[in-house]
């Protein structure tokens, strides 16, 4: 499939010019044209946010939910329906902070869904807070006097809970961050990419060059079915690890442990109930 | 008691002992006996939010008719523990029979008990292998004063145990007939009989409880999707469909928290499922957002709320009505709801399969409000009718060009669903034009708004009607709503008033029309509700203007019982103006 | 312009642009230069939610009388970029002087402009060195035109810019000098001149908006703890207070989500801190079991509210005053609270500050409902009064016997904190003894739900009444509430009626007994509001059983301007009952 | 001090009879005692559920909240009144569940708070559904198949999280249960004490006999130190490892961050604030 397969004419993006989410919508694009996941086929679910914004730029079923709350419309969507390839996108405030019990819940739960984290160190759209991976120091308006958690590590927590898949990428190299996506999305289960994604409007210190300068990809001897490598790895700050991090022993997905796909592969949706009969039997018992 | 004139035709059974003792299966065992008799049965509990100990206790009414609501006229009472006796003490009078170990249990019996038969079941239960045999004799006893069928009482206590060790089974099946030649005995001896006249009929009823009723009120309405977190007392509908789901092909899931499910079914939904939410005050006080994200998104989902004593944690497993104006209200910014409060058990089974179609069909969140009281009380129903039980979801296959937030005349937009069609399908929880993008229009904003809200015109008009049981031409009016329905009628029936009816209402939310030319009618209306600042007395004058003035509220955790109805009701239709 | 008479005295000034264009700079320069300079000055904003692009625009009126409104009518037009004369079309007039690059500004210009100074910004922006600049020589245009003290403007930009590189400031105090002789010239040239009156008062006076008073009222008030989760746009009042935090010895924390806010506030609150919580909407619909919780443990805690039209996400950053209900619900069960809305920045700040009074006296959750409108708006007001800031938490030192939640006569407990005093101080958010351990006794959970529900005696009769503007034997009454106070108070300015009076509720909830009498003598009553339900006339009617018929609603997220008032009010006392 | 100081008149205890909540409830009194901690000078913060009901049962100050949010109003009792000995105590599905978030970003936010958490693998209170940390297959009437979901491993959350202190103990084990405690509080920030209590009425699987089978206590030899051994101890399953598996690297507490305890050690709540002066100060600056 072509790229252009998921442009949309005449779109007013409230991102700001020279933003990392440039980056990864384009990235985005190109590994959902590769892998030829047409639009009807695929549902982006994302929170509130920045980042949150992007399936009204580009051409896919969408539910842009509350912020926070991306991942248990995800979950419910491929429930009912795992023919849909889903994805759940938003900030690292949204996805870490709000919903951090969906993100440590979804990851044992593990729906087949590719949860995409654009990962710029802030709040940005409400203009700056401190987020979740904000590093130690980061001044904003409220952290007036800088940073004092312990910035979250989405990938330890990952590797901490098995979970089936985690990946970390950098927005400004839109080649290998579609060769991440591109995995992600192929692997069965839940898959983690937090993507490192530069603010221009409200982070100075994290910018394109600090990240470059700050990452470094994981190089071909690294094996990431190996859980306590993957937690060391995931554990290094500078540089950053980039790449696929763990992934986990094969699991069923939650789709497959609900059971009612067993034999029927028709998603629930589609499926022709017939009830009368087995109430009546159902009645009978009590 | 010479002359069947006299006899009851209406017993009254109580037993009470602590969690952990049984009675629950005790109150299992003989309910479905006394309908397996022929009997109508009426059986409701009330219980400390503990895992053993306390108090406990649960009330049995056995009947030649009808009878659906709490009696406080104890027939027969067995004490297993003793605090028992202190506990039910307002309720025991000198015809109460009771019936267990003296010794133990009455300590410093309430002075009222003239009828005291003693039983050392202590001795018997050990006798048999332990003190955990108390509760099957007890049940025995029962079965053997009201002669029930021993063999199929039986039957069912080998049923009831199957999971069990065969020794173990058989000792139930010794502690039964035990305690049901005792109870033969007593009754013969001591004169104990009831004029209860079976009805063949009631075998071919069910015998289901509220949360039973919920449930299969969602199964026969379609449901195929559930995510909720347990919270006393709606778990009963989460165990009875995960129970099912299999069969039903429903995918049920426990969500970390509440919020995550509400989110997860409107993800089903937005899908093109069916989904259900079971919670209580306290897990709804969570999910606000997520109501009014499905006002926004106008994606159906249907929403069970048991409610339970409160502010927060309150009474775990005790019954009010105080969240009416919370469901109302849940949720920030303007959008229609309905709120359905069934009275029966047929009004759950009815109005949770109608809840399913009311919310697919104006895709809105739709209520369920139930108590504790309702969840967790047995009787005897004909079995709902299953024929009509094909869902409309009122889902179309899009077109290229679908927009999934269509400003129609209606305000309802076709609801396509994504991989149905050619169509893109999007929801946005940010104002949004037609195919439900990000908007800073502000005339499509006010558009947007008047189209949710339109809505509310044909819901209202489709409102379900409140029902009057009693005379037309009624002089006084009580009103009630939600699982008040029985009690109510029955302290009516007690009362025997000429000019008073009951108006009950099931749907709370939005009244129909109707329902001020009805409180017009009368010249006195009383309310009652189980919570303290009779909260639909208020949504009654905002929506018609009429201010009841006299109001009947309990608020401490238990159902009214009939007498105590009759009574109130009595004292405000005497009460001045 | 020949005469004085014919001069205004009231100029309007609208810079519009996109965001990231630095109108906010402009608005800030000037209100303060206004101000220094004596006028009175008040400025608003609407923008869209986005960080870059879009358009966005800044009202400003500069007048010699108090001005704390939105007018509609434009005097100066800036527009910084091609969307913005579109944007603003409805409010340009032949009156309007639109200074700008025509070229750039001017595709297709609204045909009622007649007044067009074009300027070559960007050029003149560039040959300073680079675009960034045009906002600056746009408020040096304005400066120049109403003959502002330019010292003090260079000065102004100077302190602005003091983080920035030494060129930058320098290029900065060209273009404001630019700018300004620009505007001379203008003034000049065209006759373009206003009879602006100073008045030397306002020098001592200070500016500062909705979101600034509510935190120097949280700051007298006591407030020692905040913790809240950013949300606009009740974001200024956390980044206000955090930015003082360490001078007023607060400890203020951003948690992790809401529902994490209002229980730590909680926390401190019991240990006997004065916790402040501020969000908008969304983030009160997920803090409404934590709401229930303060109600039940009758811990004090006060919630700021700001307002902007939901549901769900709806339009972060615009206004409405749609979650009035909400507010009034919010958790489950039922327990008191007092809501106020400050209509003035003078109430934000005195109500703000009585708030935690009061949370404090009762033991109870207050809010302060605000709005996007009132907390982005600036104006001039008399420094408040900081004499009276010491607070009373009243606190009591506990003894060995002490008791948390002691039945007393008005329902109020001593409040004892962890580590004062000899006794253990305890709180259950399960219905509890007096002691607050869980209990199930049904008899004093009566009891205990009667102790907190008793205090809204005291609270109703303790109600801020409404405050009546205009004549005091009116025949119509216009009632508004929160923001609306000066919008409502200059439309009837213009208006100029007789029998018109108009009364504001700065306390919505419980209302004072008067409200009733007020209504009563009125025979039309006309109610504005920003929500399309009209929520604080459905709390009216059920409060006063009066059934207010005419409404004034607007939702589309922006604030009602004089003239729509005016018009509208004029209109509804005109129609026919 | 003598743990009968503890001791309260005349209650009525809600635990079933046998339940290792009682175990843990003496453990926490002799740690108490030991560490000479007064009624008076200790709040416990609790949820909702079984474990939760732990502060009616012995004297101290206590705020029994909301299920799922013991976490949040510790730490707000701790900025304010540092010198309370907090301890925020309830069951897994209270704090992992419901409260997993404020689980996640109070090990990030290191307040001086002890939180033990009691392990018993299901909700107790609600009969008997599956909890965050159920073993795989654990059937109940709501997991009628068995739990499909990865169990939630809290310890390796910890280290994953850098949190400054977490130890798992064995409520059959009171002696070595209480010196963890012991440690727990004694240790300066965020501590976390998960305790496999068995629940004898709903856990018919993870008895007594099955914690006992299935533990094993660290040796001598182990070092909590370091991170990365850390996260393998809290990967290891049968036996699961009891005692104290990581202590990180010091760091400040919450409220030495929060930078108002530096001169004054005086509890905010206990300040004459003045503030009219500064405010007339501030106010004149605008
Ligand atoms: C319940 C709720 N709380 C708060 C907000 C306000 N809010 C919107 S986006 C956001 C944070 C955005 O940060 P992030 O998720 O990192 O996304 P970014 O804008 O940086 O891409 C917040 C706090 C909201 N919309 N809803
Ligand atoms: C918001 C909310 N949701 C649900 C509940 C119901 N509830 C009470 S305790 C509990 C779980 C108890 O499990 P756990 O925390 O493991 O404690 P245990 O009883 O096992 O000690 C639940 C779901 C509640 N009280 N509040
Ligand atoms: S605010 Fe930051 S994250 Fe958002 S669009 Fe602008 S640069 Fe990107
Ligand atoms: S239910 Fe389980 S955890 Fe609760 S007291 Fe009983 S045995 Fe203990
Ligand atoms: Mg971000
Ligand atoms: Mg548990």
């Amino acid at each position: 499939m072509k790229t252009n397969a998921y442009d949309m004419d005449d779109i007013d993006m409230a991102w700001c010019p020279g933003c990392g989410n440039f980056n990864i919508l384009k990235s985005l694009k190109k590994a959902l044209a590769e892998l030829s996941i047409e639009p009807k086929g695929l549902v982006v679910v994302s929170g509130i946010g920045q980042a949150a914004k992007i399936p009204h730029y580009f051409k896919t079923h969408f539910f842009n939910g509350l912020h926070g709350r991306a991942l248990p419309p995800a979950t419910g969507i491929k429930a009912v329906n795992p023919q849909l390839t889903v994805i759940a996108e938003s900030g690292d405030g949204d996805m870490y902070g709000e919903g951090g019990n969906h993100f440590l819940h979804a990851i044992r739960r593990n729906p087949d869904i590719t949860n995409i984290i654009h990962n710029n160190m802030v709040y940005g759209l409400t203009k700056g807070q401190a987020s979740p991976t904000s590093q130690f120091g980061f001044k904003t308006p409220v952290q007036t006097k800088g940073v004092v958690l312990e910035p979250f590590n989405p990938l330890a927590l990952a590797v901490s809970q098995n979970a089936s898949f985690a990946a970390r990428a950098f927005a400004g190299d839109e080649e290998e961050t579609k060769e991440i996506i591109k995995k992600a999305i192929q692997h069965k289960g839940y898959a983690l990419v937090d993507i490192f994604q530069p603010c221009v409007s409200f982070n100075k210190v994290n910018t394109f060059k600090w990240f470059k300068d700050n990452t470094a990809y994981l190089d071909d001897t690294y094996d990431p079915y190996d859980r306590r490598a993957a937690f060391e790895k995931s554990l290094e700050t500078h540089p950053f690890a980039l790449g696929v991090i763990y992934v986990g022993p094969p699991k069923n997905t939650y789709e497959q442990n609900i059971g009612l796909y067993d034999k029927d592969k028709n998603p629930l949706v589609f499926r022709e109930q017939k009830r009368s009969q087995k109430l009546q039997q159902l009645i009978q018992s009590f | 008691m010479s002359s069947n004139q006299n006899k009851r035709k209406d017993v009254s059974i109580v037993i009470c002992g602590a969690a952990g003792q049984g009675i629950k299966t005790v109150e299992k065992l003989l309910v479905h006996n006394f309908s397996h008799s022929g009997f109508h049965v009426f059986s409701t509990k009330e219980y400390m939010s503990r895992v053993r100990g306390g108090t406990n206790s649960v009330s049995i009414r056995v009947s030649s008719q009808k009878a659906a609501a709490l009696k406080d006229r104890i027939d027969i009472l067995l004490p297993l523990h003793s605090e028992a006796l202190g506990h039910l003490e307002k309720r025991i009078s000198s015809e109460t029979i009771v019936i267990g170990d003296k010794e133990k249990i009455c300590k410093d019996c309430p002075t009222q008990i003239k009828q005291f038969i003693d039983v050392p079941l202590e001795d018997l239960a050990r006798d048999i292998g332990g003190k955990i045999f108390i509760n099957i004799i007890a049940a025995g006893i029962i079965s053997g004063i009201l002669k029930l069928d021993l063999d199929k009482m039986k039957k069912d206590v080998k049923d009831f145990f199957s999971q069990k060790d065969k020794q173990i089974v058989e000792k139930n099946i010794q502690s039964i007939s035990q305690g049901y030649s005792k109870g033969e005995k007593f009754s013969d001896q001591k004169g104990i009989s009831f004029d209860l006249t079976p009805w063949t009929e009631i075998k071919n009823q069910v015998l289901i409880n509220g949360a039973e009723a919920v449930g299969f009120g969602a199964l026969a309405g379609g449901c195929d999707f559930l995510s909720s977190y347990p919270m006393s007392p709606s778990t009963g509908v989460l165990v009875f469909i995960s129970q099912h789901a299999h069969k039903f092909e429903v995918a049920a899931e426990q969500a970390e928290d509440e919020i995550s499910a509400i989110n997860m079914a409107l993800g089903a939904s937005y899908a093109g499922a069916r989904s259900l939410v079971t919670t209580s005050g306290g897990g709804l006080a969570l999910m606000g957002e997520g109501i009014s994200l499905a006002g926004m998104i106008e994606t159906p989902v249907v929403i069970h709320v048991a409610q339970r004593p409160g502010p927060a944690t309150g009474l775990p497993t005790r019954t009010e009505q105080g969240d009416l104006e919370l469901v109302l209200h849940a949720g920030h910014g303007e959008f229609p709801r309905i709120i359905l409060a069934p009275g029966s058990l047929e009004d759950a089974f009815s109005l949770t399969q109608k809840a399913f179609d009311l919310a697919d069909k104006f895709q809105i969140p739709v209520f369920i409000l139930t108590d504790q009281f309702f969840m967790d009380s047995y009787y005897n129903i004909p079995a709902p009718d299953f024929q009509n039980v094909q869902a409309n979801k009122h889902i179309i296959k899009t077109e290229n060009d679908y927009k999934r937030s269509l400003i129609t005349k209606d305000g309802i937009s076709p609801r396509g669903i994504p991989g149905y069609g050619e169509g893109l399908v999007g929801v946005d929880s940010d104002e949004h034009d037609e195919s439900s993008h990000i908007t800073e229009d502000l005339d499509l904003r006010t558009q947007m708004a008047e189209k949710r809200l339109k809505k509310m015109d044909q819901i209202k008009k489709q409102a379900i009607p409140p029902e009057l049981v009693g005379p037309e031409d009624y002089r006084n009016l009580i009103i009630g709503w939600g699982s008040t329905l029985h009690v109510i009628n029955e302290a009516l029936d007690v009362l025997g008033l000429k000019k008073t009816a009951f108006l009950h209402f099931k749907q709370v939310y939005p009244l129909p029309d109707e329902t001020k030319i009805y409180l017009e009618k009368a010249d006195q209306i009383v309310i009652a509700e189980h919570n303290a600042t009779s909260q639909f007395k208020k949504l009654i004058k905002l929506e018609t203007g009429i201010d009841i003035s006299k109001t009947i509220l309990k608020y401490n955790g238990l159902a009214f019982s009939v007498e105590e109805m009759a009574e109130k009701i009595n004292h405000a239709l005497e009460q001045e103006d």
